[in-house]
C-alpha cells in the first residue's frame, strides 16, 4: 500500500489514483485489517492492565483523578514532551519580526461589529475563562485538567478573533512567556525535585498535590496561548498575504 | 444481549457510515462538515467507555479546534486542483 | 572514589538542557545571545554525555543503567535506560551538535531565520536524546513526534516553494509513520500490560498479535528511516533543507528511527522475529544500497545527490539484520561462536553509523558551502569549483573517501568489519553487494569531482559571481571530514569502546 | 468484554479506512482528515483496551490524550505548510499574469 503512496506522489501530474488501484489497494486494505482483527479476537488482553498500579498509587500522588495523576506524576515526562511537541509547532509559525508594542491583545474599535455580537462576546469571554479555571482546578478529582481547561480558554480566544476586533501580537514579550511558560516551570520543577528527592519529576509525597498545581497553571497558559496562535495564524495566512504574516 | 450493547453496536456502525462518508464527500467543506460531527459521535463513544477526561479533550481539540483550523484554512485551499498533492519538479 | 551513581544521576539533563536551551533562544531576542548560549549548551552537553560515557566504561563491558523518572520505576513510571549502544550514539549526536552549532552560528546570519532557527534545532536535539535513551514504548512515540514535527519545521525554514512541498510530504509520512507505530504500541500494551522495553522483551510470545503490533511498528519506523521502497520523501526533503538541517537529517534524525527498529528487532520483539523477516530487510537494504547510488549518480544538483547517497547508506545499515538473524544475537550465549559474529555485526553497524555521521554531515556542509557561493548547486555548472572553493571541494573530496570506503577512512573500517561479519556468517551474498555499492559511490563522488577539477573555461572565469564565504564555514565541514578519517586511523580504541556496548541484549540484564 | 472487542474492531477498521484515505485522496486536507481518522482508530483500540468492565486504566487515556494534542499539532503544521504553499503559488501566478 505503500508503494502507491510513492507512486502517486512521484507522479506530478496524476491527479487521482486509476480505478484498478483504488481497488487492489482497498482489497489490500481490507485484507490486512481483518488479519489484524484476527489477530486482536484470537489474543487475549492483559487484564487490567496498568489499573491495580495506578490505583494503588493514587494515594500518594497529589491528586485523586487517576488520569492527571498519570499525566502529571506517574508519567509526567510524557506530558513534559508533549509540551514540547506543542511548542516546536507554535515555535514554526510564529511571526519571524520582533514588535516595538507590549501589549499582547489589541482592539481595533474602528471595526464595527453587531451590538449582538459585542454582549455576547462580553458574556462569552469571561465565562470561558471560569470554565477554563473549574475545568483545571476540577482535574484534580474528576474528569478534566490543563489540557481540557486550556482548549476551553483557547476558545474564547477564538471567538474574539472571530468576532474581528481584536488581535493577537504574538511577537510581544507577554505572548512568548506565555508560549514558553509551561515548559519552563515543568523543567524547573522537575529540577528542583531532583535536589529535593533526587530523583527528577519525583515529588515529595506531602508536597505533591500543590506542585502538580503550579505545574498545570502554566501549562494551561501556554496551552491555551499555543492553541490559540494555531488557530489565528492560520487565520492570517488564509486571509492574508506572505509579506503581512511576518508582521 | 442487552439494550447496552445494541447501543454500541448501533455507534459503532454509525461511526464507520460516518468515516466512509466523511472520505468519499464530493466537496471539501462536506469533508470537513463530517469530520467534526465525526468527532462529536466519537466523543459519545469515549463516554460509553468511561473516558470521560478524553471526551472532554476530543469534543474541545479533536473535534472543534481540528475543525476550526480545517475551515479556516479551506477557504484558502477551497480551489481543489491548486491544494493538490504535487511533487516538486524542480527537484530532479 | 568518586560515585559514578551521582554521574548517572546526570541522565534526565540529556534531554532537559536541550529543552532549556530551546527555551532560552526562544525567549532572547538578541542573535549574539542565542548563539553564545547554544555553544554553552552545547559544550554542557558534550560533556555530560562523555561523563556518562566514562560512568558506563567503568562499569564494564555490557553494562547498562536504569534511570526511574519520577520515583515510580516502570511500568507504571517511565525508565530511562542508558547501555553502550545508546551512549555511543548520544555521543556522536553531541559532537556533531557542537560542531554543526558553529557552523550554524555563521550560516544563520539574517536574524529573522536564525530566530525561527536555534529553537528547533535544539528541539530536535532533545527529541533525538529522548529516542534515545527512552525505554518506554509510548514515550518513544513522543519523542519521534518531537523528532519529525521540528525536523519538518527546519526543512520549512528554506522558504522555496521546493522546501515547502518537501516539509509537507515529510511532515504527512511524519504523521503516517508515527501513527503505525502508535497502533503497534497500543496493541503491545493490550496483550502485555506494560510499556516498559525491558518488561515487553521478557513477557512477549510470538503470537499472531506480537506480529502484527511488530508489523506496524516497523512499518512506522521503516517510513521514518526511508528503507527503500518508503524512502521517497527523503531526497527533495534532505535536498532542500539548509545546510546544518540537512547535515543532521541525515547524520542523526534516520539514524534514530533505524536505532529504535534495532531495539524491536534485536532486543524487545525478538522472540516474534523470523529470520525470513529478518533476510527480508537486508534484501531491502541490498536493493536500496545498489538503487540510491543509481540515483545520486543521475542527481542534477549536487545536495541532491547527496540525499541520494544516504539512501544507500542507509542500505548498508540493514545488513545487519540477516546477518544478526544468522548469528542468533538475541540470545546471550557468551561463549558460543555465533554470538560473537553477530555483535560483530552490530560493531560493524555502530561503526558505521558514526562514520557515515560525520562524512555525510561533512558532504552536506560543503555542498552547502558550494551552494552559498554559487547561487546553486547543478553539478554540470561546477566546473573550476576546486580552485575557487578548494576547501568546500577538498572536504567533500574526503568525505567521499569514506562513503566509498576507502582505507584509511572510518568507512574503510566500517565496510571492512561488516564484509568479515559476512564472510564469517558463511553470507558471501551481500559481500557481492557491498563492493558493487562500494563501486558505485566512488563513480557519483568521482563524477562531482571530475567536473570540480575541470578546467574553467576561460570566459566563464569573469562571469562567476561567487562571494567569499567566512573561513568559518568552510572549517567545520573539513573538522567533520578530516575526523571521518581520523576515525578509520584510530579504529582500535573506537573499537574497544564498541566491544562492550555492542551486548545488545545487555539492557534488560544489567537493569536495577 | 464484548464491548471492548467491539470497539477494538471498529478501532482497526477506522484506522485501514483512514490509510486507505490518506492514500488515494488528492487535497491536503482530505489526507488531514483521514489522517486524523486514523488517529481516532488508535485511540479506540487504546480506550477499548483500557475497559475492564467496572475497572478503567487511566495509563491508556493518558495516551490518548497526549496523543490528541499531538495530533493537533501535527494537522495545524501541514495546513500551515500547505497554506504557505498555497500563498506562493498565488503571488507567482499574479506576477506572470501582470
Amino acid at each position: 500500500m505503500f508503494i502507491s503512496l510513492e507512486f502517486q506522489q512521484q507522479n506530478t501530474n496524476e491527479k487521482e489514483l486509476s480505478r484498478v488501484t483504488c481497488w487492489l489497494l482497498g482489497a489490500i486494505i481490507t485484507a490486512l485489517s481483518i488479519a489484524l482483527t484476527i489477530a486482536l479476537l484470537v489474543t487475549d488482553k492483559a487484564v487490567p492492565g496498568l489499573a491495580d498500579l495506578a490505583a494503588k498509587n493514587l494515594d500518594i500522588s497529589g491528586v485523586e483523578n487517576p488520569v492527571t495523576a498519570v499525566l502529571l506524576n506517574f508519567r509526567s515526562y510524557d506530558t513534559l514532551l508533549e509540551i514540547a511537541v506543542l511548542l516546536i509547532v507554535a515555535v514554526a509559525i510564529l511571526p519571524t519580526q520582533s514588535s516595538t508594542t507590549t501589549q499582547f491583545l489589541s482592539v481595533d474599535d474602528k471595526i464595527i461589529i453587531s451590538p449582538v455580537l459585542v454582549g455576547l462576546l462580553k458574556w462569552l469571554v469571561p465565562l470561558a475563562i471560569l470554565v477554563g479555571g473549574y475545568l483545571l482546578w476540577t482535574g484534580a478529582y474528576s474528569p478534566g485538567g490543563a489540557f481540557q481547561a486550556g482548549a476551553v480558554v483557547a476558545g474564547a480566544g477564538v471567538a474574539l478573533s472571530l468576532a474581528g476586533r481584536h488581535d493577537f501580537l504574538w511577537q510581544t514579550t507577554k505572548a512568548r512567556v506565555a508560549l514558553n511558560l509551561g515548559l519552563l516551570v515543568f523543567l524547573l520543577v522537575a529540577a528542583a525535585n531532583a535536589i529535593v528527592t533526587g530523583t527528577s519529576l519525583q515529588y515529595p509525597v506531602e508536597h505533591a498535590g500543590w506542585l502538580i498545581l503550579v505545574v498545570e497553571i502554566a501549562a494551561t497558559l501556554s496551552i491555551a496561548a499555543i492553541l490559540l496562535l494555531l488557530f489565528v495564524r492560520l487565520k492570517k495566512i488564509a486571509e492574508r498575504s506572505e509579506q503581512e504574516i511576518n508582521q | 444481549m442487552s439494550a447496552e450493547i445494541i447501543i454500541d453496536i448501533i455507534l459503532s456502525l454509525s461511526v464507520l457510515l460516518l468515516a466512509c462518508l466523511t472520505l468519499s464527500a464530493r466537496q471539501v467543506f462536506t469533508a470537513i462538515v463530517l469530520y467534526v460531527s465525526l468527532g462529536l459521535l466519537v466523543t459519545i463513544i469515549w463516554v460509553r467507555l468511561n473516558a470521560w477526561d478524553v471526551a472532554i479533550a476530543e469534543a474541545a481539540i479533536g473535534a472543534g479546534l481540528t475543525g476550526a483550523l480545517l475551515l479556516v484554512a479551506w477557504r484558502r485551499l477551497s480551489n481543489e486542483a491548486a491544494a493538490k498533492f504535487e511533487s516538486s519538479n524542480d527537484v530532479y | 572514589m568518586m560515585s559514578w551513581d551521582a554521574v548517572y544521576s546526570l541522565l534526565p539533563l540529556v534531554v532537559g538542557l536541550p529543552l532549556l536551551a530551546a527555551i532560552a533562544c526562544a525567549l532572547l531576542d538578541s542573535h549574539r545571545w542565542r548563539v553564545g548560549l547554544s555553544i554553552l549548551f552545547a559544550f554542557l552537553q558534550l560533556s555530560i554525555v562523555v561523563m556518562l560515557l566514562l560512568a558506563i566504561q567503568h562499569s564494564g563491558a555490557g553494562a547498562s543503567y536504569r534511570y526511574a523518572l519520577g520515583g515510580w520505576g516502570a511500568p507504571l513510571g517511565i525508565d530511562l535506560v542508558v547501555d553502550g549502544l545508546a551512549i555511543i550514539l548520544l555521543l556522536i549526536t553531541a559532537l556533531l551538535v557542537l560542531i554543526l552549532s558553529i557552523y550554524s552560528a555563521q550560516y544563520f546570519s539574517a536574524p529573522n531565520k536564525a530566530a525561527g532557527f536555534w529553537p528547533l534545532w535544539w528541539l530536535l536535539v532533545a527529541g533525538l536524546n529522548a529516542a534515545f535513551i527512552s525505554a518506554d514504548a509510548f514515550n518513544i512515540y513522543v519523542a519521534l513526534e518531537i523528532i519529525g514535527l521540528s525536523a519538518v519545521a527546519l526543512v520549512a525554514l528554506t522558504g522555496t516553494r521546493a522546501a515547502l512541498t518537501a516539509a509537507l510530504r515529510y511532515a504527512l509520512v511524519g504523521l503516517l509513520g508515527s501513527l503505525c507505530y502508535l497502533l503497534g504500541v497500543a496493541l503491545l500494551y493490550r496483550a502485555y500490560g506494560t510499556l516498559d522495553l525491558v518488561q515487553l522483551a521478557s513477557t512477549v510470545q510470538a503470537n499472531p498479535l506480537t506480529w502484527a503490533s511488530l508489523a506496524l511498528i516497523s512499518v512506522g519506523l521503516l517510513l521514518k528511516t526511508a528503507l527503500l521502497p518508503l524512502h521517497f520523501w527523503l531526497p527533495s526533503a534532505h535536498a532542500s533543507a539548509p545546510a546544518p538541517v540537512s547535515a543532521v537529517l541525515s547524520a542523526l534524525v534516520v539514524k534514530a528511527s533505524f536505532y529504535l527498529l534495532v531495539r524491536f528487532w534485536l532486543e524487545v520483539l525478538a522472540p516474534a522475529t523470523t529470520e525470513f523477516a529478518m533476510n527480508f530487510l537486508g534484501l531491502l537494504g541490498a536493493t536500496a544500497i545498489v538503487w540510491g547510488c543509481i540515483a545520486a549518480f543521475r542527481a542534477s544538483r549536487l545536495k541532491l545527490l547527496v540525499a541520494y547517497s544516504t539512501v544507500a547508506q542507509l542500505g548498508y545499515l540493514f545488513l545487519l539484520f540477516p546477518l544478526a538473524a544468522a548469528s542468533d544475537i538475541s540470545v546471550p550465549l557468551i561463549d558460543s561462536v555465533s554470538d560473537v559474529a553477530g555483535s560483530a555485526a552490530l560493531a560493524a553497524v555502530i561503526y558505521f553509523i558514526i562514520a557515515h555521521a560525520l562524512a555525510k554531515a561533512a558532504m552536506f556542509l560543503a555542498a552547502g558551502n558550494i551552494q552559498s557561493c554559487y547561487g546553486h548547486d547543478t553539478i554540470d555548472k561546477l566546473q573550476g569549483a576546486a580552485r575557487s572553493q578548494p576547501i568546500a571541494v577538498f572536504t567533500f573530496a574526503i568525505a567521499g573517501i569514506s562513503l566509498i570506503g576507502l582505507p584509511p577512512s572510518g568507512g574503510f573500517i566500517a565496510k571492512w568489519l561488516l564484509l568479515n561479519s559476512a564472510i564469517q556468517n558463511g553470507q558471501w551474498w551481500w559481500v557481492i553487494v557491498m563492493l558493487v555499492g562500494g563501486l558505485l559511490a566512488a563513480v557519483y563522488i568521482g563524477r562531482v569531482l571530475t567536473i570540480a577539477f575541470a578546467q574553467t573555461v576561460a570566459q566563464s572565469g569573469d562571469k562567476m559571481s561567487t562571494h567569499l564565504l567566512p573561513r568559518g564555514l568552510a572549517m567545520c565541514g573539513l573538522v567533520l571530514a578530516i575526523s571521518a578519517v581520523l576515525l578509520g586511523f584510530n579504529a582500535e580504541p573506537v573499537l574497544a569502546l564498541l566491544e562492550g556496548s555492542a551486548q545488545i541484549s545487555s539492557m534488560g540484564a544489567g537493569g536495577l | 468484554m464484548t464491548q471492548d472487542l467491539l470497539y477494538s474492531v471498529v478501532g482497526v477498521a477506522l484506522f485501514g479506512i483512514g490509510v486507505f484515505g490518506v492514500v488515494v485522496a488528492a487535497h491536503v486536507i482530505r489526507k488531514l482528515i483521514a489522517v486524523n481518522i486514523m488517529g481516532i482508530g488508535v485511540f479506540m483500540v487504546l480506550l477499548a483496551s483500557a475497559h475492564h468492565g467496572a475497572i478503567t486504566d487511566p495509563v491508556p487515556h493518558a495516551m490518548v490524550l497526549t496523543g490528541i494534542v499531538v495530533a493537533v499539532a501535527g494537522t495545524a503544521q501541514c495546513l500551515w505548510l500547505a497554506l504557505r504553499i498555497q500563498l506562493l503559488d498565488e503571488n507567482e501566478a499574479g506576477e506572470s499574469t501582470q
